[in-house]
């Protein structure tokens, strides 16, 4: 007798439990209907992005040594540096970087003598066609470029860069 | 328990299946027989001082003109771990496999098949686990090429 | 069951595209009605080649896809690489390195057991949970957003030190976010784990005995989840850990048997708490100083070889290296800790129903990323 | 058909011939009652139509600020014409039957459903006057529909001929055969109270003395663990959570309707807000005082107000009380969506027939008692 | 897709909004991200077919709806499928572009969102996914591994060099992993393509059964 007894009490004692804890678990719910939602409405607020943050990268021509330590370091070599002529007149023809192949690991800005390559704080670069996912950095004209500069960044990339060589522009433009 | 003592033990017990004991690399680890190596790993089980319980993995070296399976196993209780390694030849790598004394291996075993071409035999099921089955070629081996396409779809770089 | 009756048994594929396979894992079930007789999980689908790709770049070249190994927690990945490189190299990392890796780490632990708790109430069939736990989730995001610039792989840890400094605001938001999460923990319990729904569709579903979660090699809150008190940070201690005080949480079958899946989510809940306290006792205890070391660009690594093992949030993450004099690794073994975690799914997965297969799958809460490699 | 309906339609109809030339008188007998429950009908499936559409969007928002997100606000002012945009796009989606499916079966399925979940709407009662046939054993009419979804259902999950939907189609018989004994034992604890089983006049015996004459509070205990037995049991007949099993998206796939698409899957999407209106709408009718208000007649706060509003208005006034709660009960479905997980197949068999039968057994004793008694 | 002329960056919802005014520019003077919105469209303009009065107002009711509710099929592989649950979770809500509701059978879908990495063995089962799904259906490739591969197509042996190889691709959004707002963004190119459909391409080639090319529907 006493087994169904303990029975019926723990039965009785699960009921019981099933109904506290959905009602306590329909009250979670209550207080958040009627609690302010988190959401950061897209296309009319736009979301805090930290200056810091790794997105397309941003180029300056004119300070840039082609020295292919970028094209070296990047694991999917993922950008192509195309120079004509040799020694002092050297000039440079193309700079793409495909953000197909891009891991945005931040080793190519950081390794960047001259600082001339750092990544913004930018993600729009939804295209219809593959090869709009090159972006010709070659193409953008520099004053543009720096514009879309971090606006807290003083320091340069982590490593402090070495002597620049003297083919580099005299001054750096770090902060126009 | 230190690398030595465990080395003592592994010598009083089993005479002839340690080949050598190399300490001058960050992990110490025993090149083992490789036809002996049910009999270490059933040793280093049930051993009372030594108890290596878990089986972390199993692993393949291509090591250009030979093969290594590497084991390692660590016990819980005591804390200290092992590095077993057992050279295979080149052309056919086999060597028996552990997975009913350390049912961890089955997986592991399995895989080092798949991407590197060591057959474990009386292994239950050695199937290609990572890998479509129609797969030519270990990838792991360091004269592998990868193939043109598969399946109609092309391999080619974009 | 009913043994008169005789009904045939039918293979169904839980294909690799189904709504609550972690990614793209494919179970094939031998089902008789809607009980399932034995579970063979199919891997590979995601089979990203990284041990292929370790031998053709270089030690600081791999980092970056440490990150998408366990993209969950990519800050522990870092960790372990390049605790295993530095190890092999000899690298001293300063103090204050070694402590910001350790709270990037744990930062990620509770972003990845979050995640996990989303997708588990989900299969469970609960859709509001995996929103709170996003929630939570985005503040971290938003953190490693200010911390290393990126939102789900962070690169945070180089070879020697880490790639940026905390700056004081990120330290208060990250003060900020741990007293909140205490106050969300105890919403969550309310929702989720005390619901008695929950707990009848988790408890005694699943139970893995203590000593076949070591045979088969299960690490972190799997194995804890089974009563077995093994955790490498107190094992093998490694970074700042012995300068911290917390507990290994166990699984003490509070609803059910030991080792069942409510225990394994719970495992995971209180760790939760733990990494909360640790990421308050490195905020406070953070060494001034340097936070990288002068490493050459082109980083020769003597030829040596070794096996570090650190606990990511899914069990023990071990990288097995040899080096061989360049700057390219010969051979790099990853012991990923959901590929073993997973392994058991076949010994346990008999004789249940087919929600109760989806639940053992949540429990063990894997990550194909890393299954696969 | 009494009072304010049959005028309308009649006045209706009236227009209509006097229009065409003809003489009403001379118009035979069954055309006219059948003109006029054509009409009837065509506005109960509008009015389905609005009650799906707007739970549709009501499930979103609510379904958005329960899980701190806002639900869909762009489409329209407040996201209103989200389910219009759905509704016209599935109006021109490809409508595909797999080669393998049972060609008959796969198309009849969706029709049986709806007509299980519609049906119901012929016997409920809006307000005192408006109701569109007044049978009177409408209770056992409205419940036994519920079964002929079951078949729809059943059919859709064998005929498309995919794993997943049989499941899906099993896993509800299992849930039907459970759910049914407790609705039945609630259904009799009212019949019991009331004496009768036409809603209309369950409603009527409903009124007297405020809200203590409703039923759930006319001999206390028994009809209000009763509503919770008939409120379950009803979730578990319109699939919600925690009983959507046959559907049980992170399961087996979608369920039933895994193989459905376009305009098919849209007749399951509209039939199962049809079931909850249905099982809210009895709730209401069968516990909560259909359509008296729950605020007292007393409107001044002195003496009493005698004033009797017209029919037209009454009529209004009783449709506004039964379709506010028809609504309540409804939100608390989907508050349950968005709080609880699903419960297993054997579970549910378990609640209904270890939890809910005894509740019903005990609430029906206790009723019978107390009509003896009193 | 941001509009940074201005002193704040806006976000652009529609592209034909902002073509009146790039046009009115003239070319030297546009900025990068001005060139980009032309020749976005210009893609979208040539693909398309000559519109009369009769069917403009029947494309532009169809094209709304179908814009505004696109039901995305659950199609997570890797890591981008997280930064895909996190674009459905509270902070970006992709509900509020009545996309919210991930409809688990591809039957019910018409977007698939290919977030992550495409590999050898997955890539007949993604087929399989897409030719299941019913007809308007679009894609998007999320992440650089949908696009070309991403981080693993210089070594990786067993991986697709991007989604394009497999099945028609509407929209690329690269990163690794693109932010939930990136994927916003990709809906919004997506419902301005949309919006470009009209329905005497249906009329012409798959109106009717017999004209229509034999999909291969299992």
């Amino acid at each position: 007798m006493s087994s169904q007894a303990s029975a019926l009490v723990r039965y009785g004692q699960t009921v019981w439990r099933a109904v506290v804890s959905c009602t306590l678990g329909l009250g979670v719910t209550l207080k958040h209907l009627f609690s302010r939602p988190v959401t950061v409405e897209y296309p009319k607020a736009l979301p805090d992005v930290p200056e810091g943050w790794r997105g397309w990268h941003a180029y300056e021509t004119d300070r840039c040594t082609m020295c292919r330590l970028c094209e070296q370091v990047c694991p999917v070599q993922c950008i192509r540096l195309e120079v004509e002529g040799k020694g002092k007149e050297r000039k440079l023809v193309r700079y793409e970087i495909h953000y197909g192949l891009c891991l945005f690991c931040n080793l190519c800005a950081e390794v960047c003598p001259t600082a001339c390559l750092w990544m913004t704080a930018d993600w729009d670069l939804a295209c219809y066609r593959r090869a709009d996912c090159t972006i010709r950095f070659h193409e953008t004209n520099p004053d543009e470029q720096r514009k879309r500069l971090w606006p807290g960044m003083k320091d340069l990339p982590a490593r402090a860069p070495k002597k620049p060589r003297e083919t580099a522009p005299a001054e750096k433009a770090q902060n126009p | 328990m230190e690398a030595k003592e465990i080395h003592e033990i592994l010598i009083q017990h089993l005479p002839g299946c340690v080949r050598e004991f190399r300490t001058t690399t960050a992990d110490p680890f025993w090149v083992v027989e490789s036809e002996r190596i049910r009999e270490v790993a059933a040793f280093l089980k049930d051993h009372p001082a030594l108890q290596f319980d878990m089986l972390q993995a199993v692993t393949g070296v291509d090591r250009g003109e030979c093969f290594e399976a590497v084991y390692h196993l660590t016990s819980l209780r005591f804390g200290h771990s092992v590095t077993l390694k057992a050279v295979l030849s080149h052309e056919a790598p086999s060597i028996a496999t552990i997975s009913d004394i350390y049912p961890a291996a089955n997986w592991h075993e399995r895989e080092t098949y798949d991407l590197l071409g060591i057959v474990f035999t009386g292994h239950p099921d050695l199937r290609r686990i990572l890998l479509p089955d129609d797969w030519e070629g270990h990838p792991l081996r360091k004269d592998y090429v990868a193939p043109e396409s598969y399946h109609g779809i092309s391999n080619a770089p974009d | 069951m009913v043994q008169s009756l005789k009904t045939d048994e039918i293979l169904v594929n839980m294909g690799p595209q189904h709504p609550s396979t972690h990614g793209v894992l494919r179970c094939l079930l031998k089902t008789d009605g809607e009980w399932v007789r034995e579970v063979w999980p199919y891997i590979g689908y995601l089979h990203r080649c990284k041990e292929k790709i370790a031998e053709k770049v270089s030690y600081i070249q791999f980092m970056p896809y440490t990150d998408r190994l366990d993209y969950l927690a990519s800050a522990n990945n870092n960790l372990g690489w390049a605790m295993a490189v530095e190890r092999l190299a000899a690298i001293e990392v300063p103090e204050r390195a070694v402590w910001l890796r350790v709270l990037a780490a744990e930062l990620n632990r509770i972003a990845s057991h979050l995640l996990s708790y989303g997708t588990f109430g989900m299969e469970a069939g609960a859709f509001t949970p995996f929103f709170y736990g996003f929630r939570e989730r985005e503040t971290i995001v938003s953190i490693f957003d200010q911390l290393c610039g990126a939102r789900l792989t962070y690169h945070y840890a180089r070879i020697g030190g880490v790639m940026r400094d905390l700056s004081p605001e990120t330290a208060k938001a990250i003060r900020r976010f741990l007293d909140e999460m205490d106050r969300r923990w105890v919403e969550y319990n309310t929702l989720l784990s005390d619901n008695e729904i929950f707990v009848r569709r988790t408890a005694n579903v699943g139970i893995i005995p203590a000593d076949l979660a070591i045979a088969y090699g299960l690490t972190g809150p799997v194995l804890r989840g089974s009563g077995v008190a093994h955790d490498i940070r107190k094992a093998v201690p490694y970074a700042c850990y012995p300068k911290l005080d917390f507990q290994v949480c166990i699984g003490q079958g509070l609803k059910g048997t030991v080792g069942d899946s409510w225990d394994r989510y719970w495992v995971r809940m209180l760790e939760i708490r733990e990494s909360v306290k640790i990421c308050r006792q490195v905020l406070d205890g953070l060494p001034e100083g340097p936070y990288q070391t002068k490493v050459p660009r082109i980083l020769k690594v003597p030829a040596n070889e070794a096996y570090v093992r650190t606990e990511a949030p899914r069990g023990e993450l071990g990288f097995y290296v040899i080096s061989d004099g360049t700057d390219k690794p010969w051979r790099c073994r990853i012991r990923a800790p959901s590929f073993c975690n997973l392994s058991i799914l076949n010994r346990i997965a008999r004789n249940c129903l087919v929600a109760d297969v989806i639940m053992i799958l949540g429990s063990i809460d894997v990550v194909m990323g890393e299954v696969d490699r | 058909m009494p009072g304010t309906l049959t005028d309308i339609i009649n006045f209706v109809i009236q227009t209509a011939l006097a229009l065409v030339g003809l003489d009403y008188a001379r118009v035979p007998e069954m055309l006219r009652i059948g003109a006029a429950m054509l009409i009837a009908c065509a506005a109960m499936l509008g009015y389905v139509a609005v009650v799906a559409l707007f739970f549709g969007w009501a499930e979103r928002r609510v379904a958005g600020r329960m899980q701190a997100r806002q639900g869909p606000n762009i489409v329209g002012p407040f996201g209103l014409l989200q389910l219009i945009a759905d509704a016209v796009k599935i109006l021109v989606k490809e409508d595909i039957i797999p080669q393998t499916a049972h060609r008959f079966l796969f198309r009849l399925a969706p029709i049986l459903v709806f007509m299980g979940a519609f049906a119901p709407f012929v016997v409920l009662p809006f307000s005192e006057t408006l109701v569109v046939s007044n049978l009177s054993l409408g209770v056992y009419y409205a419940l036994s529909f519920a079964a002929l979804e079951v078949v729809g259902v059943i059919m859709a999950g064998w005929a498309s001929n995919n794993k997943w939907s049989l499941y899906g189609g099993m896993r509800l018989a299992a849930q039907m055969m459970s759910y049914e004994i407790p609705m039945g034992l609630a259904v009799l604890t009212v019949a019991v109270l009331s004496g009768h089983l036409n809603l209309r006049t369950i409603v009527l015996d409903q009124q007297g003395h405020w809200i203590f004459s409703w039923n759930i509070f006319r001999g206390f205990p028994w009809a209000f663990l009763g509503m919770f037995a008939f409120y379950l049991a009803g979730l578990a007949g319109s699939k919600r959570t925690p009983f959507d099993l046959p559907e049980a998206e992170s399961e087996i796939v979608a369920g039933y309707h895994t193989e459905y698409s376009g305009m098919r899957f849209v007749i399951f999407y509209l039939s199962e807000y049809a079931t909850m209106y249905v099982v809210s709408a009895l709730t209401a009718v069968l516990f909560l005082g259909g359509w008296h208000a729950p605020i007292p007649r007393v409107l001044a706060w002195g003496g009493e107000v005698h004033w009797e509003a017209g029919p037209v208005l009454s009529a209004l006034i009783g449709m506004a009380n039964m379709i506010g709660k028809s609504f309540f009960l409804m939100f608390v479905m989907l508050w349950f969506r968005w709080t609880y997980p699903r419960v297993r197949v054997d579970q549910i068999v378990y609640l209904c027939m270890k939890v809910l039968v005894p509740l019903g057994i005990i609430c029906l004793i206790g009723a019978s008692v107390w009509a003896l008694v009193l | 897709m941001l509009d940074r002329s201005g002193e704040q960056p806006r976000v652009i919802r529609r592209l034909d909004g902002e073509i009146a005014r790039i046009q009115a520019k003239p070319p030297a003077e546009r900025t990068f991200q001005e060139q980009r919105i032309l020749s976005l469209y210009e893609q979208l303009c040539e693909g398309r077919m000559e519109r009369n009065v009769l069917v403009l107002p029947v494309d532009a009711v169809l094209n709304w709806a179908r814009a505004w509710s696109l039901w995305p099929v659950t199609f997570g592989l890797a890591c981008c499928a997280i930064e895909m649950m996190a674009t459905g979770g509270p902070k970006t809500d992709i509900d509020r572009f009545g996309a919210g509701a991930f409809r688990p059978s591809p039957r019910q879908s018409d977007l698939m969102i290919v977030a992550g990495t495409l590999t050898y063995k997955m890539a007949p089962r993604l087929r399989r996914v897409y030719d299941q799904m019913a007809e308007p259906r679009y894609v998007i490739a999320m992440g650089g591994c949908a696009i070309a591969g991403g981080p693993y197509a210089r070594h990786g042996y067993h991986v697709v060099k991007g989604v394009d190889r497999v099945v028609p691709v509407d929209v690329y959004i690269p990163g690794c992993p693109p932010r939930p707002e990136a994927l916003l963004d990709g809906i919004m190119r997506l419902q301005d393509k949309i919006r470009q459909d009209t329905i005497l391409r249906v009329w012409r080639e798959g109106f009717w059964p017999w004209k229509r090319k034999k999909s291969t529907k299992s």
